[in-house]
């Protein structure tokens, strides 16, 4: 879970790492109080969960209130690349001498941590890891030994002498915060030096562990406050993994690599996916008749392939599940269904048996792709 | 005839009195796979069927002789029950359960370095060396015996790929199901590595999916230590790609994690990849006859 | 440093392990009061540094206040195995079901803790691990994972059931309290059932390890709480390690092993040594002039056997530095000093041309140790 | 003609601008040894007569390939210098500071067994290899080369006993000072380990003391592993018994821990047990003219 930089900021002081004075404002008029509050300007930033804000007009400077009051009104209406902005955060604006990186990432293809450190602020992070990644300072960090002294040392010798124990007092922070609330990344771009010596946090990248969430319920409480699609909820509300995308034929599959690899071979067969959505290891009829309401509630979907490969889950059980489930949603759009594995045939026979005019029944995954991109074209 | 798992197997399970974990032992029991113990804290001293249940790992291992130990334990507990096989000398464990916090699996990996036991997974479907032994949740009914090896990072694809190559009268040495999980044991470069060393696997099937780099680290691997064919997969080309808010992913890896990225490493060092899963078998199937 | 029981308890309550309610008491009239408060009976047990109280007299049931007075009173005079007793600790005497035993201590074979529980308490634990190994539970505790869940699990399992909950709590807080604490040993001999089902630790052995002192200021302050012989100060204070013995031939040395080797060669040439002093690397005039004086106030000693190899202490130096002692400190028997290694050769003729009449310059250490112990028979 | 330490060794001092540091630092360069480095936090860019400083050992390891680390650091920070080599991909860790905790100690040692790293010490004199490199603070003059192995857990019996050697004109391949700290890196059993191995080496002597039973486990290892000859000296037969409170570290070693128990146990399994350090001479020079 990624958490919005104001959220990220509470948790920053709460482990007593430095940051600019802010207020979360859901009005342009709190704004601008807020710009009077800092001495007349602030930094005004959409509260979003992705990144990239500076370049795509996230992130403005304004010199008075009233600039401050026309940037949040601007953000609050047009919301950032797609995503509704429902607050953002006006910021002070303090004298930067200069500016870094930092951040600390769950590594996966060492099963460690991995902290990063570079005096190289203000550019953009990945194109310098490519063109001269002599410039970032990494170490990695052995999670049963934690974040040592040696580490901050070899991490802030990146930067210049006054910053060095400023920036060594964040990134050991950092560690704490990550390790004690079970982050999977805290990225601080940029770190700034001021003018006064002090070093602090101007931006605040927090993602969560998901898996984690059940040790800490201030987390599962922060995350009703993302702005959802009401569709999406309901079907993350059901225990489906739910993604709306952009195409015509609607999938429905049993297994995360089912569903992706579904995708692809749509694709091939010349048709583009309207989602994704895997029910799991479930496949009663209440699961079915939810997956197939969610997916028929979008009106860009021309077809349903239902793509079920049995293992422990059984196609007989899928195949009256479906059943059951058209006695309950109405099929406005013909079903694609392959049913594959355990049980495969006696499912199969249970689906012809029943001869429901929408459902097409199809043996193998590549014909049923075919098949529903045939069927998505007719219908265009 | 395989690796990781076979008929010198002697089977624990962790967690074998919950739900999940009796379905599956009696499966696995049914399947051939000799099942010795299950342990479940303040349980010992009863039985399933007949299996014994101790209160601790030490305790089964050291009554049984078990050797190889399959967790079906809740996410709180999990990584703590993969610490406990591994002190009391388990040789494998393979971790069934999803949804473990990352941190705890990474004091796990961290600590399984030093020690002789191999992980598999977890939030993965085991392994299984058909017609020898089966530890996990692979049904066995789609398995034949024979000289083609799988890895795959996706459970269902596992099922569903395997599937394809029984159809097609292609037999498996052994198939590991990895797991996707950010930090895991035992995975494709070490899977490739075991199956190379096997005399009785011929060919190997990887199957990857977006995201990290596993799949580009195993084609560097495949580059410099793999002799036998390899055959691949990659899920995702046309997944929805991630939000993604912080930068230091991919400057870790160095890759896009994209489909295309891995299956473009890995046909680069010689790997051919395939584009469906009927597709492997159909790639398999011409390398064996070749 | 070993903790007297009273100290270890301390810090079992601070970690919040059940312990019976008990007083330190300096007079037999504070023991008799205690009794008074434990509603007339009381366990009185001397407070000293080594263990085997319970043989050796160090503990006392008694069942009156006057009784437990007369046991203090008793105690306070006669001491314990040679050891000063100056306080006593009366404890309230509890309704025992049953007695086990557990400790966790570092184990030098592994470099790591090894944890230990039995159900057989009021045995002799050291026969019952030779006799019968089977019956006490060993768990070996990785320092970088600390004490797991499991670890405890397979430690109470050789309890009975009632029991194991307590004894469960009691463990983890003694692994937190040995972690913290920076203890190598914890030892509750016994731990015992209640009739009302309580656990809890009737005794406490806490040693802390001497070299993270300097991280626990009170341990260093307990410390000053330990009578010691006032020679055994004056030495320790001058930083030289010194052990009286009972022999005749005083020893100085440089270096552990060397001392000890020493005392070997000694033995050997069939005297015995008075102690063991080694002065470590130094071997200034100061250093020689301590120790000198230290081992010459023992009226036992008859000659002493000063045996130095240079390594990186020069031997020429180790020579002035004796010479110079001998101005300040009246040399009463005779000194034996070998003299090896660098700039031996050097150092033997400085002491040569000195010509003092109380020093026998002998170069090895074989006939060294023969000389002084002649020279001591000789002064018999 | 070594191990541990020889002419490839390019060695990093830990705290070399301290007064020990700097002191045993030239002392080792005297002798011959290739010192590349010295690391002080905050003292990068400085250098002691022409040595260069550097804040961290990855720099250091970086700028000169340095593959040896001596420690002279303060007791409070000797361990994290000990993982910072570690960490570094040092390969040889010769720890002189005396004074560390041993929960710290319990640490490195967990750590060190997932790496590459070997450690000497802590609170020992280091490592000799007589001709071609010296670490740590055993006088070089004392020693010359030769056919013997040596390792000593007490660091002045190591000069006595070497002396006595060279005195008989007995070289020595490599002299090893492990220290005698209740938890340290290598001991008997991996020394003798690698004298075995060593062609160089023909026969080896290992100096225990009183305490522990690393002795007595090194007799074990000799009769199962040890074909060259083992002469043995053990310091504390007339040594003060110690004071003991608890039972547990008599209960955990099964051992007396005293000199005629280790004396015994080494001679059981055909190890000559010299009487004192001339005889340990006197006994590697027959068992070498025999």
């Amino acid at each position: 879970m990624d958490l919005y930089e104001h959220m990220g900021k509470d948790l920053f002081r709460a482990h007593g790492i430095p940051t600019p004075a802010g207020r979360v404002c859901g009005a342009p008029q709190e704004a601008a109080e807020a710009a009077r509050a800092f001495g007349g300007s602030a930094v005004v930033k959409v509260q979003v969960q992705v990144g990239g804000r500076g370049k795509g007009g996230g992130v403005e400077l304004c010199r008075s209130p009233d600039a401050a009051a026309v940037a949040a009104e601007r953000m609050l209406r047009d919301g950032f690349m797609g995503h509704v902005v429902d607050r953002v955060l006006a910021e002070e604006l303090l004298p930067i001498a200069q500016e870094f990186y930092t951040s600390i990432v769950l590594d996966r293809s060492t099963g460690g941590y991995l902290a990063l450190m570079t005096a190289e602020g203000g550019v953009d992070i990945e194109t310098l890891a490519r063109e001269r990644p002599e410039t970032i300072r990494r170490v990695q960090v052995d999670p049963l030994l934690g974040l040592r002294s040696y580490h901050v040392r070899e991490l802030t010798g990146a930067l210049p002498v006054a910053a060095r124990e400023g920036a060594a007092d964040v990134v050991r922070k950092l560690f704490e915060l990550l390790w004690e609330r079970d982050a999977t990344l805290v990225e601080v771009n940029p770190l700034v030096l001021l003018d006064d010596g002090r070093v602090i946090a101007l931006d605040a990248k927090v993602t969560v562990d998901d898996n984690a969430l059940p040790r800490h319920p201030d987390f599962a409480a922060l995350a009703q406050e993302f702005p959802i699609d009401p569709v999406e909820k309901r079907a993350k509300d059901a225990g489906l993994q739910y993604v709306k995308l952009d195409g015509e034929v609607g999938i429905i599959g049993n297994g995360a690599g089912l569903v992706m690899s579904t995708l692809d071979v749509v694709a091939r067969a010349g048709a583009k996916a309207a989602n994704f959505l895997d029910i799991g290891g479930g496949a009663s009829a209440d699961t079915m008749a939810t997956s197939l309401e969610v997916i028929l509630s979008d009106p860009a979907v021309r077809c349903v392939f239902v793509n079920i490969f049995g293992g422990i889950t059984r196609c007989d059980v899928v195949a009256n599940g479906v059943l059951e489930a058209l006695t309950r949603v109405d099929a406005t759009v013909p079903i694609v269904l392959r049913l594959d594995g355990t049980n495969a045939e006696e499912g199969r026979r249970i689906i012809d048996g029943a001869r429901h005019p929408m459902i097409v029944s199809v043996p193998t995954m590549d014909e049923a792709a075919a098949e529903a991109a045939r069927l998505s074209r007719e219908a265009a | 005839m395989s690796v990781l798992v076979d008929a010198d197997t002697k089977l624990l399970v962790q967690g074998m009195t919950g739900k999940e974990g009796t379905f599956h032992t009696l499966r696995n029991r049914a399947y051939g796979t000799d099942v010795v113990a299950g342990v479940t804290p303040g349980k010992g001293g009863q039985d399933i069927e007949g299996i014994p249940v101790f209160d601790t790992v030490a305790e089964a291992v050291h009554a049984t002789g078990a050797n190889t130990s399959m967790i079906f334990v809740g996410p709180r507990f999990a990584a703590e029950a993969i610490l406990e096989s591994a002190d009391a000398g388990i040789g494998l464990v393979a971790c069934i359960t999803e949804g473990i916090a990352a941190r705890d699996m990474a004091e796990v990996h961290a600590y399984l370095e030093g020690t002789a036991t191999t992980l598999v997974g977890p939030n993965c479907p085991g392994v299984i060396s058909p017609g020898l032994a089966n530890v996990g949740i692979i049904p066995g009914e789609v398995c034949v015996p024979g000289r083609v090896g799988f890895v795959s990072r996706s459970g269902t694809l596992v099922y569903q790929i395997v599937y394809e190559l029984t159809s097609r009268g292609i037999g498996q040495s052994t198939c590991i199901g990895m797991g996707g999980d950010p930090v895991h044991g035992i995975g494709f470069i070490e899977s490739l590595a075991m199956f190379e060393g096997d005399p009785d696997t011929d060919l190997m099937i990887m199957t990857g999916e977006i995201g990290g780099d596993d799949e580009e680290r195993a084609a560097s691997f495949i580059a410099e230590r793999v002799a036998k064919p390899v055959v691949a997969y990659i899920a995702g080309f046309e997944a929805p790609v991630g939000k993604r808010m912080g930068h230091a992913g991919a400057i870790v890896t160095g890759s896009s994690g994209t489909a295309a990225a891995k299956a473009e490493a890995l046909e680069a060092v010689g790997v051919q990849v395939a584009r469906t899963p009927s597709e492997v078998a159909r790639l398999v199937a011409d390398r064996l006859a070749g």
